[in-house]
């Protein structure tokens, strides 16, 4: 997604260079504050109307001891005067606050980028913690890099001391003195972090005070101290936009405002039943934030009362709304089973991490595709969707929320992660311009029964409250005439092809899948669904330009499929499918149109970079 | 929901679904059907408004029996199912129905967080002391020693007790009944059902096929006087055909109670306790008396409504936020962070 | 499988036709002991020496209102004097007790099949309650059957008159009459049922003189009525069968069995932990009754419980395993995937059952292959076998230990309703003569780590008590190298594979996939699973009997599937995969292969017909 | 399993792993982690042959730093884990370890149930009255009120109590301890490790960073003493510093505790009712004591040993067995129907 703004008040001092685009990682400790410097900066970064995407890493525990590798947290962003969809392969700039972040990330950093260093931390103990066994910043072994070396933590202390603070908060303050050195390296405004932290610290203005003293010595050094003759500071032109308004949005954030609005265009109030996990847990916390909007959020015991109270709501005529992550998906699936048996709207949001069991719990995956299609007790199909960009969240959300409560069915929106927690700039909808789908309730008596369908399979609505309709569901088999239980075989087997057919007619009802970059048929087709949209939109798109023959279809319908898929892929020689897991869309391909599609699979925690897929696609078509 | 008519007085027949009941003959869920069916339209509440919710097992049939809305949903699970209707309907009349099993063993998660929370319904557990549905294995509530297909050399389990756990969980009411006094049976579940918050009523209930008898001990015809502590508030805690018995706490300092003869060594009706169904300690401890050394408590154990229920504090949460912060609108919710505008 | 047996005392009378097979069928209310009747007829007719099939089928309900169709309570038994794999199509004979027994049964029986109805049951209540409009037996509806109209209930009554019985328990007796009727149109013994009856009811000996008392009569029936001109006594030879000693034997006890048989074979104790749920609880009832095998039962709070200690039981060096239908199965997942991640052994019975949800808690379905193979969180890879037939049971129960203790892992094996209650007569093995598989539990110190791994990937296993092995393992991820928690990018990737690659592998330690009937290329192949085979190898032979050139191929290793498997089926023009199920190892064939096989699928909750199968193969071959 | 060899006195360090331990700096897991440490070889087990078992969250990463066996299993479970290694191998020292979340939201009912067939082992819950791990969303223990990321105006589930609800479900062992309480953990520790069956032991810990200080008004050193029941069995409810207030029952015949001042309205020690550890309905009352109008009971409320333990009563059933019918023979066993044999 894209963003430019009104540019900001340009920093003053030397010549800037001009630069298209740059990647940034902070890294430090868990306790070193490195996400709050990474959500500033972005935030900085949307403002000055560069389009970004963001990757923030951090480690299971809360606040693992200080100066291990284990509890090194880390935060990427990419921005650019132009389009980009990943928040970069490699950084240009690796800000490391100790020797742990310095391990941990020095891999990643590119030949030559620039390195800064908070030397204040590279003490015998820290640099013992980290593994090292000499002092890297002296055994010549940054030499490809640009090395900046700043004792971060003494100027810190230095620029805060005549503030009414403890010296251990003074510390604290040491990521916003290195964000003000970035704001400077970068020419951007410190208004907006200021701003911020006067909000934050309201109660504590003296906080405020020292954190605003650092970034602004930290700006200061910048311009006065004299930097290495490599570095030089730069400036990078705001992007070209669709004109409109922008924020700046997280997946998480996007799919909890997605939902709230989803249920509103349905004209229902939500119920969201959840129970906490990471990295799900945020929806859960934006939502208990939005009770004026018609929301409820339950908090259940379990992730099995969650989805049960879900499915309680949905019975009741609200729309019943659950999320979870990894184990806690595995636990709803047969109550799911229930939804999908009563035919109830339910819309259930996995927010994919690493696996099995709990696996890598704040790292990111998509090895719960097959789960979400065909994990349960008996032939239980459901409608499986998945957005592709954090922003994408918001429309899936609502896309969910709409076949849920028209086709009366549970809808698994599979996110992950990555996009829960990745930030870009959302260029913000007229939410009175999207069509709405109100839900019509079953009032009428006459004729009634509970599981009686209209021209598209689904089944009448009829909501507790109403007069003349009692009824009684459940999850035993049901007449197909009546709604009443029955055993029968016959019915059995049109009951099934019911379920089924219902979910497959769906595929006439959504958009037909469209070719995301290149042409509709060819060589090579690179398909995938998903957070890894961008990554392989860049490599496809960079394929492309040295002129290699290869196109990009990203679904995002998959349960059912679209229609025209196989037909689509079918026009290709070679179909490719990254996936960050161990083959699974791939399996369903082949299954599906016998295509003799390939996988490329990652499965490391992390997101596919740029080049993993555009060495593929080569490999594809040179061999 | 429901459409505001002047409903007029409803029947039993009213109350009564066209499906076949399809429970063993003699078992004793007929007769709990039949006093439930019977009780509901004295309760006054428009049929329609009126959910019953159930897990699995023959207990958890009884929805489809009934003329109301009704769901029978999975294993242990109703309390949960039950709660989400509520949060989204305030207004029905919440009745669930649940087995031993259901209740207190797949289900004893749901079970306790639903009386902790106090969502206000209705909940009956009809103890059988057996899993009904799945042919005669143990259950929870099973006495220690118990043989059966899964236990062939004797359960080793000891039993769960279905008040006291209540009671543990924070519960607010707690009642038992038997499944086929007539008359005890609907004063409890009227009191159920006056009550603000969950209502836990457990019913013994003969399963004829796989648990024949497993309360006669104490409900048979001959014995039922001796072997009953018939509850009341206010009331000593007198039981015996000539309520010549009763309870007083044991002399000595300790918490624990004994039976007493009246008229013997001097002990009269002011020595014996008198119930209050506020007392949760009380209720703890009469929750324990085990035949044949006491009698079986049956009637309101406890019942000390809270403040406020579940569903209504949530909703008073909504009230609040729409008072304060008004009615939301998306199209400045999304806008509420850090915007930007590109011309 | 096969039998014969020493002839039994041929009966007295009139001349016996002499047949090759006969397919019964009892029907009655849940409370007329059809169940019974059709065990004991099994009983003596395996006695006999015909080989046979059963195919019990029963409401979900105890004991339903009597006289309702949903009520009704039905046994189908197969024999002959050949091999026989099914419980046979549609009845020869079929018994009604009752006009509800009629009117779903009827359907089923073949043209100018012999019906034998029990009068007295078709009082005007009864006709109304199984919904019939006027009466059958005067309406000439039954004109296609060789109808017999026996007043059962009176002619019982006046039988043990005589007895010191009720009224009630009189009438109890009369599926007994009935029996004792059949015995003698097939030329059967009571003797042995005599015996039975005798040793149940030792605390009523009334009671046993009652039951015997009817079935004589019964016996006494056939002898001296006027049987209608049409109706003669017959005969059935016995098989001509390996020689060997017999017995008659379900899928659940043939499970149950090979279970402790498997951990006896391996040197473990076995702790079975599960929780009630039909049809899976036989299993448990057979296991808490060999305690003095080495087998502890344990009857959890719930299925995750159950599972949850099996793991336990794993850990601590027993060999843990679970079993459940049905919902019971998909509240296991999350647990399972512990194992998987612990690398645990771990055996999974999921008897099969109608869905989704509750579904149809008595009937038989194959529902659960894909849930079995993928319906977990995270890339989670196991063993899933599945059974042919109720004796394959037994081999298929002892391979899930050996595959679970010798790979340490999680291993799915699954049968399903049909299987479980199923009866055949099967060839009993020598214990003694199967070779044993002892695992060997770590007890060195030196170099020990808890993912320590041998040449065929799976990991050492090292049990509490044992000094120096003191370790830790659990759910999150681990480092090759260590086993110790590991989040690493590199690490997770190397796991990943090795869980894969490490169940892939077990393919070469397995037998190839052999063909069960026919070339092993050619114009079509049919390709089964589990429960169906009796059916599908039975339809390939009378098709092949007819020219047709068509092979049966049948899948015992579900995962992995036989390395040899996809190079066989592409010898193939075509792919037909009966299932009962809306269509799931056809989707795994052709994602894994890419052969074009086509799903033949049967969802009622009833095995297939051979019928149906043969005429899908005939439209293959002739279209 | 243990290979029998006279072990030397081990030492704490000889129970401490490897692993770096990853709380955050300042939480009282530390303390407690330190405390079990250096209990562990005075309580003589051989280190082989103790298992710490835990579910999800900052405690249950407890078993990473002991270096004996150790099971970090799923979010809940580990009372179902634990019970299958204990049938598996009744010898084995096992020492549960969960978080409120893990053992009263979502492990609840496994909880329960362990109590109730009083499995021999002990089962340290860390009440920190938060989620830590997953960032602080409030707990089944969380004050009714607490704002959190997911209740930001305030809980509306009013908080379970660990001790009523175990006592409710049948628990034989309940005791309380403070994670910093370097004197009173250990021996409270060492008490429920004698006790044979199912020992819950509820230590109150603090959660620095997502709940700091929310015992402070019992655990603080200010107010320990006014505050802080310690219980003693056969000794008197005395507490304060001077030790000169107590607890007795209320007159007038009601189940109610009351706080006393000895001295004052000629109250003297002999009014204070003594512990009784045995008492099922005062450990009861006790459990439910709260602050400010009470102190905290803390240390054994309730140790009452049944006469067996869960994992015996089943081992012993498969020795009958093994007595009465003779080990296993598996080819008889598959002969044992109805057979006959073909030449
Ligand atoms: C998840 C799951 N597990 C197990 C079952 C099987 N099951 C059905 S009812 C039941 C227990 C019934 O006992 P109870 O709740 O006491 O009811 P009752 O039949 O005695 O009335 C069980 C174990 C199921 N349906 N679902
Ligand atoms: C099935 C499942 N649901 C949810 C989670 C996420 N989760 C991890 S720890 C935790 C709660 C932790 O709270 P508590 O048990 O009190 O332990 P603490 O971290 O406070 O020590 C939750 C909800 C999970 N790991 N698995
Ligand atoms: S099995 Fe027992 S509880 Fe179930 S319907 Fe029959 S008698 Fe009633
Ligand atoms: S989050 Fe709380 S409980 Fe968890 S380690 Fe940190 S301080 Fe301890
Ligand atoms: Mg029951
Ligand atoms: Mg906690």
């Amino acid at each position: 997604m894209n963003a430019s703004a009104p540019s900001p008040s340009a920093a003053p001092g030397p010549e800037r260079k001009a630069l298209d685009q740059v990647v940034i990682r902070f890294a430090g400790d868990s306790g070193d504050g490195m996400q709050i410097t990474g959500s500033q900066f972005t935030q900085t970064t949307a403002l000055a109307g560069n389009d970004l995407a963001t990757f923030p890493d951090f480690p299971a525990e809360i606040r693992a001891p200080a100066g291990t590798t284990f509890g090194v947290s880390a935060f990427q962003i990419h921005f650019a005067n132009h389009d980009i969809l990943t928040p970069g392969d490699a950084p240009d700039v690796l800000v490391a606050m100790n020797p742990a972040a310095l391990k941990v990330n020095l891999p990643d950093l590119k030949d030559h980028g620039l390195l800064i260093v908070n030397t204040g931390a590279f003490t015998d103990n820290n640099l013992r913690k980290a593994g090292y066994t000499s002092n890297p910043l002296t055994d010549q072994s940054l030499e490809p890099y640009r090395l900046m070396e700043i004792d971060v933590s003494k100027l810190t202390l230095d620029a805060v001391q005549h503030l009414p603070v403890s010296q251990k908060e003074s510390l604290r303050c040491k990521n916003f003195w290195t964000l003000g050195l970035m704001y400077w390296l970068y020419g951007r405004d410190t208004a907006g972090t200021i701003a911020w932290l006067r909000k934050k610290f309201s109660k504590r203005p003296d906080l405020a005070d020292a954190n605003i003293a650092a970034m602004n010595a930290g700006h200061a050094y910048g311009e006065t101290a004299e930097l290495p003759s490599e570095v030089s500071p730069f400036t990078i032109d705001r992007a070209t936009l669709a004109p409109g308004e922008y924020t700046n949005i997280t997946g998480s954030l996007a799919t909890a405002w997605g939902l709230a609005t989803g249920a509103n265009l349905a004209g229902l109030e939500l119920v969201f039943g959840s129970y906490p996990i990471t990295p799900a847990s945020p929806m859960l916390h934006t939502l208990a934030n939005l009770k004026q909007y018609g929301v409820v959020t339950y908090q259940a015991e379990d992730e099995i009362a969650a989805v049960c109270a879900a499915i309680g709501a949905s019975y009741a005529g609200a729309l019943g709304v659950t999320a979870s992550s990894g184990p806690g998906i595995a636990l709803k699936m047969e109550a799911i089973g229930l939804a999908i048996s009563t035919e109830l709207p339910l819309v259930i949001v996995n927010v994919q991490r690493g696996g099995p069991s709990t696996g890598l719990p704040t790292k990111t995956e998509q090895s719960d595709l097959l789960q979400a299609v065909w994990g349960r007790n008996g032939d239980a199909p459901l409608v499986v969707l998945a957005a592709s960009t954090p922003s994408d969240c918001f429309e899936m959300a609502i896309e969910a929320v709409r076949l849920a409560t028209r086709y009366m069915t549970p809808v698994f929106l599979l996110t992950d992660g990555y996009l829960a927690n990745g930030a870009e700039p959302w260029r913000l909808p007229d939410i009175d311009a999207i069509a709405p789908f109100p839900v019509t309730f079953r009032t009428e008596p006459e004729g009634f029964h509970p599981f009686l369908r209209n021209e598209e399979l689904a089944r009448n609505w009829a909501v507790p409250g109403t007069v003349g309709l009692e009824h009684r569901i459940g999850g035993l088999e049901k007449d197909y005439a009546s709604g009443n239980v029955s055993y029968d075989d016959v019915n059995h087997q049109k009951m099934t092809w019911v379920r089924d057919e219902r979910i497959r007619r769906i595929a006439d009802h959504v958009p037909e899948q469209s070719v995301a970059l290149g042409e509709d048929s060819g060589e090579l087709v690179v398909v995938g669904w998903g957070s890894t949209f961008g990554a392989i939109h860049q490599a496809v798109k960079n394929a492309r330009r040295s002129g290699l023959p290869v196109s990009q279809v990203h679904v995002r319908y998959l349960n059912p499929l679209p229609r025209n898929l196989g037909e689509l892929l079918g026009r290709f020689k070679r179909v490719l499918v990254p996936e960050m897991n161990n083959g699974q869309l791939v399996k369903m391909l082949r299954a599906e149109y016998l295509v003799p599609a390939e996988g490329l699979n990652k499965v490391s925690g992390k997101p596919f970079k740029i080049s993993e897929i555009e060495q593929a696609i080569r490999q594809r078509l040179e061999s | 929901m429901s459409v505001a008519e002047p409903t007029p007085k409803l029947t039993r027949k009213d109350f009564t679904s066209d499906q076949e009941v399809r429970w063993c003959p003699g078992c004793g869920d007929y007769a709990i059907l039949a006093a439930v069916q019977r009780l509901m339209p004295d309760l006054g509440v428009p049929k329609e408004d009126v959910v019953f919710v159930s897990g699995i097992g023959c207990a958890a049939r009884f929805p489809y029996y009934m003329n109301t809305y009704g769901f029978h949903t999975i294993h242990g699970r109703a309390p949960a199912v039950a709660t989400g209707i509520k949060l989204a309907n305030p207004k029905l009349d919440i009745w669930l129905v649940s087995g031993d099993g259901d209740a207190l063993s797949i289900g004893g998660n749901h079970l306790i967080h639903l009386l902790r929370r106090n969502v206000d319904l209705q909940m009956l557990l009809f103890n059988n002391q057996i899993y009904g549905l799945t042919k005669g294995q143990y259950s929870p509530t099973s006495v220690l020693g118990q043989r059966t297909p899964s236990s062939p050399m004797g359960s080793v389990d000891p039993a769960a007790s279905a008040a006291e756990l209540a009671l543990g969980a924070g519960a607010h009411f707690v009642a038992r009944s038997v499944d086929t006094d007539l008359k005890h049976l609907p004063t409890v579940l009227t009191r159920a059902h006056q009550h603000r918050g969950t209502s836990l009523v457990e019913i013994f209930q003969n399963c004829v096929v796989f648990n024949d008898n497993a309360f006669g001990h104490f409900t048979a015809r001959d014995v039922a006087s001796e072997r009953q502590l018939l509850l009341e508030h206010g009331k000593p805690l007198l039981f015996g055909a000539a309520r010549d018995k009763g309870l007083r706490v044991r002399p000595g300092g300790g918490f624990q109670l004994e039976v007493v003869q009246l008229g013997e060594d001097g002990i009269g009706i002011d020595d014996v306790m008198v119930h209050d169904e506020t007392d949760r300690v009380l209720a703890g401890a009469l929750a324990q008396l085990q035949p044949p050394a006491f009698p079986v408590a049956l009637g309101v154990l406890y019942c000390n409504p809270a403040v406020t229920t579940y569903e209504r504090a949530v909703r008073d949460q909504v009230r609040q936020a729409r008072a304060e912060r008004g009615a939301g609108n998306l199209n400045a919710l999304i806008r509420s962070g850090h915007t930007w505008k590109v011309e």
